[in-house]
């Protein structure tokens, strides 16, 4: 599937898009954070305060505790802060 | 009838209201709301704002249809813009149309709120002073004038 | 900075709300609201505006300044017109800038709900069929809306 | 002082303003209105239902009990349809 993030959690993490292949273990959006955060320093600095990161599963908003089985694209922000 | 567009360039309030009320005759009400890039006093140079394609405009035809199932509307016009934006440019306009007063003044009241939460734009400050202002945080007001129309 | 106009010509709510805006980067949110003449199914031929000249003026100012007093806004505008108005031709408007989205959104309600039972306009109505459709009636929803800012 | 009407008050009545002259013992607008009310059948008709009569002394919207003493120009109007 591919990872997609946006303003800060774009620039901490480094790049804007990537494919990733979490295990099967990885069910849910809380989990998949989890296992993103161990990938590496720049992601445990994306993700330090995981409860403020807001998340779409194929450009719909979700919680954390969505499961991510069949998605196609999975996004992560802050606060959205437009208009 | 319900517009909706995210782009870079900027936009004609009055042209795109316009098109809410053009040969029509049964139209009596139309709200409009404009929001501008504020100066700061002076410290702002630039707002930077970042969307997240597709998504965004998918966001806000989702806020639009909630908007029509809730208040009987004429029509709705909600364009956003992305990229670098200067100090009394225009950010975000949205606009509605209907037979009474009140039902165009909650729908963009509404739209706004909402999208101000909902939609997957978010703003940096690159300051006078060359400086970057950083992200602008999101407010715990915004979250409750759309925790509001909850409520209602 | 406000502005109050009770005329017989339509008005441009562009250029007027516009003027709210021109030369400026301190603005961040502007709301206008339009008032039309509705055809009413096509039984409406003309609107016909009866005003109290100096009152009318005097009682839109009146509003303006407790709008003024209750919310922080940067400028208003209200212009109405009163004679004879055809179906799909503009009635009132309002505009209201300041800094935040909420202020000018309460203030432009407000401004409207208190012009209808307040300011001394009265409508009657000519019929397409030649006929007159007679004064047109309070309506208690207005009244209520106006009552609403009190209790708020 | 002057009276001056207007819509369908201005129209029952026949014409949009006057100038009247009530004795002393008339105090209040209520007892302008009754004393109006005596003048002819016009005025029975223009304030057969009191209550909704609005009242501005002056060009300022005054209630019923508002005393008239002073006043230069009494404008009697059906509620506002304006907006």
């Amino acid at each position: 599937m591919k990872a997609v993030y946006f303003a800060w959690v774009r620039e901490r993490i480094g790049h804007g898009d990537e494919e990733i292949a979490p295990p099967d273990s990885v069910s849910d959006v809380a989990g998949l954070m989890t296992w993103l955060i161990a990938r590496g320093e720049q992601y445990a600095h994306a993700f330090e305060n995981p409860k403020v990161i807001r998340v779409a599963i194929d450009q719909t908003h979700v919680k954390h505790d969505a499961k991510i089985a069949g998605a196609r694209e999975i996004a992560f922000f802050p606060p959205m802060t437009g208009g | 009838m319900a517009t909706v567009r995210v782009q870079a360039e900027d936009f004609d309030p009055v042209a795109e209201a316009g098109a809410l009320t053009l040969g029509r005759t049964d139209v009596g009400a139309v709200v409009t709301f404009t929001g501008l890039c504020r100066d700061e006093g002076g410290l702002l140079d630039t707002l930077e704002l970042e969307h997240y394609p597709g998504m965004a405009e998918r966001e806000l035809e989702r806020i639009v249809a909630q908007a029509e199932e809730r208040w009987s509307v004429q029509g709705i016009v909600v364009i956003h813009r992305y990229g670098a934006i200067k100090p009394g440019e225009r950010i975000v306009m949205v606009a509605v149309s209907s037979l009474h007063r009140g039902e165009a003044f909650c729908a963009a009241e509404f739209l706004m709120d909402y999208l101000k939460t909902q939609a997957p734009f978010w703003k940096r400050q690159k300051l006078a002073d060359g400086t970057s202002g950083g992200w602008v945080e999101g407010k715990e007001a915004d979250d409750e004038a759309a925790e509001k129309w909850k409520r209602a």
